[in-house]
């Protein structure tokens, strides 16, 4: 039945969009139909996915529905995801990264103010690749949450300790002691 | 000529405002009388004024240009009032370039009406960097960074942290409460006296404020009056 | 053929994955085939939506390629999901977003520059949006960021490559009429 394909595609829209569960009578509502019909909505989906050999497939997570990949596809998906994390870092992580290796701990906001542009996607991608870490609130108006560089950073560069971190052109008469007050008189 | 009184034009900046002079005036853009062009955009710097019409410092920046373009041509150096002449030209063409193109480009667009999905979230397998970097690269990157910014920024912050530590707000907190031991009932206004210090007298006042969140103490209707909370 | 259809599959599970547009060659890389392929499994998985009147598309973003609704559906996912449409830029941003992408990477100073105008906000804005990025620091005196377009604006201005950009002509050919000026003014 024709109406009943089309109800079927527009749920997968808002299933696909979504990405996370989106409840039947949410679709049920928005499609301005009863929430009755939803599962059977979902089995035409379904089947769909199964005939075609789709690697989607459509999860009942209570009253809520979800697409997700079929869990043989489990592997390649993984594989997938892991050759990204292999590339090496940008230049704005790079970047990131120095301004935390050379002040920390430091917290977006400092990073942010420095750079000039929000940079918290990158913090938060360099704590997955496990060079970065949290290091409590920092004291200072609004107590945010400091970052320090890891055991994993010091290896990646080659470093016994944070003392070894090479000293940069200019400030090479700077004492990177950690403490930003300091190194600013300096500076 | 009658005189009639239009809303001026708003534009996004003072090369905007010559492209618009310039075609109003049906001036020659490759070769641009510049005491006309100067006279219309004085024109309208002084009508915007009388308007209240708020230009950017950009606005009179160019009318320096302008002026120093027409002064240098009135000298016997002609490459000069060329060269300066060529590079105002070169500015407008790209702009008006740019303007046509953010037009073209415009009509493109479709907004956001495909969407996409976030991305999956897998069971959380963190993936250690693995590549290796010599320790030099991060001097490198770091030479990049705007130190005047981290200076700047780390002036204001130990500022702020000087301050408040010189100043803290639980010795204030201890001194208002000793005074509410004292009497019953303590005047706002009395704790500031003889304080004149800003900081100090902030102080005081995030102590009244986080005592009364604790509950130690009670403001009045009016918070003019502040009372010891019975029982505690 | 059955290896294709499997092929197909697994790049549908690792586009669905990812979300974001992923690169051709790291999809040929994780299913262990030639690049050259990559586009023929592509017109499967697109031909399979279409057959089976799918709410999904396949779209190619330059070298990468990435799954998304179809146009028709936008209606019924905003509804469901209670997000807006966005809005068409002002003639400034659109002024700010051509010069980023006609000349791309450049920094805030080469964008006053060409405007005439202090236009840091507008690029932040922009970056807001994700209609741009940064692209690292460029290699001129003061080494700058630079921004770059980013895939959200190819798909919201309906281009798969920068190489799509239309192309006004060369500035110097420009005729002036009166066109240019009236709705700048109220823009």
């Amino acid at each position: 039945m024709e109406e009943e394909k089309r109800l079927t595609a527009m749920a997968e829209a808002i299933l696909f969009a979504a990405g996370e569960p989106v409840e039947a009578s949410r679709i049920a509502q928005t499609l301005g139909i009863s929430e009755h019909v939803i599962p059977s909505l979902m089995q035409n989906l379904q089947e769909r996915y199964l005939q075609t050999e789709s690697a989607l497939k459509v999860i009942q997570l209570e009253k809520a529905w979800q697409l997700g990949t079929k869990e043989e596809y489990s592997p390649v998906i993984r594989t997938a995801m892991e050759t990204r994390r292999m590339q090496p870092l940008s230049g704005a992580a790079m970047e990131v990264l120095t301004i935390i290796a050379y002040h920390q701990p430091v917290s977006k906001g400092f990073i942010e103010r420095v750079r000039g542009i929000d940079s918290s996607s990158i913090v938060n991608s360099l704590a997955d690749k496990g060079l970065i870490e949290e290091a409590g609130r920092i004291d200072v108006p609004g107590h945010p949450i400091g970052y320090r560089t890891t055991a994993l950073f010091l290896r990646v560069f080659g470093l016994h300790s944070l003392k070894d971190l090479p000293d940069p052109g200019h400030a090479s008469d700077m004492e990177f002691t950690g403490d930003l007050t300091e190194q600013d008189v300096s500076a | 000529m009658t005189e009639i009184r239009f809303r001026l034009p708003v534009f996004e900046g003072p090369l905007a405002l010559l492209l618009h002079l310039i075609d109003k005036h049906q001036l020659n853009i490759y070769d641009i009388e510049i005491t006309e062009l100067l006279e219309q955009y004085l024109l309208y710097m002084e009508e915007a004024r009388e308007q209240d019409l708020e230009l950017a410092g950009e606005f009179l920046e160019m009318a320096a240009r302008l002026i120093y373009i027409k002064a240098v041509s009135l000298l016997p150096k002609p490459e000069e009032a060329e060269k300066a002449k060529q590079e105002l030209q070169g500015a407008l063409l790209e702009y008006a370039f740019i303007q046509k193109t953010a037009k073209i480009l415009k009509a493109c667009f479709i907004a956001d009406d495909i969407f996409v999905r976030k991305p999956m979230k897998l069971p959380k397998i963190k993936k250690d960097y693995s590549l290796r970097h010599s320790p030099e690269k991060l001097a490198e990157v770091y030479e990049r960074v705007d130190r005047t910014r981290i200076k700047a920024l780390s002036e204001k912050i130990t500022d702020t942290v000087t301050q408040e530590k010189s100043v803290s707000v639980i010795s204030k907190a201890v001194s208002v409460l000793r005074k509410l031991y004292q009497g019953n009932a303590v005047r706002v206004e009395s704790l500031y006296d003889g304080v004149t210090d800003h900081s100090a007298r902030v102080a005081i006042f995030l102590a009244v404020l986080e005592l009364t969140r604790f509950g130690r103490i009670s403001l009045n209707a009016d918070n003019t009056v502040i009372t010891i909370k019975k029982g505690r």
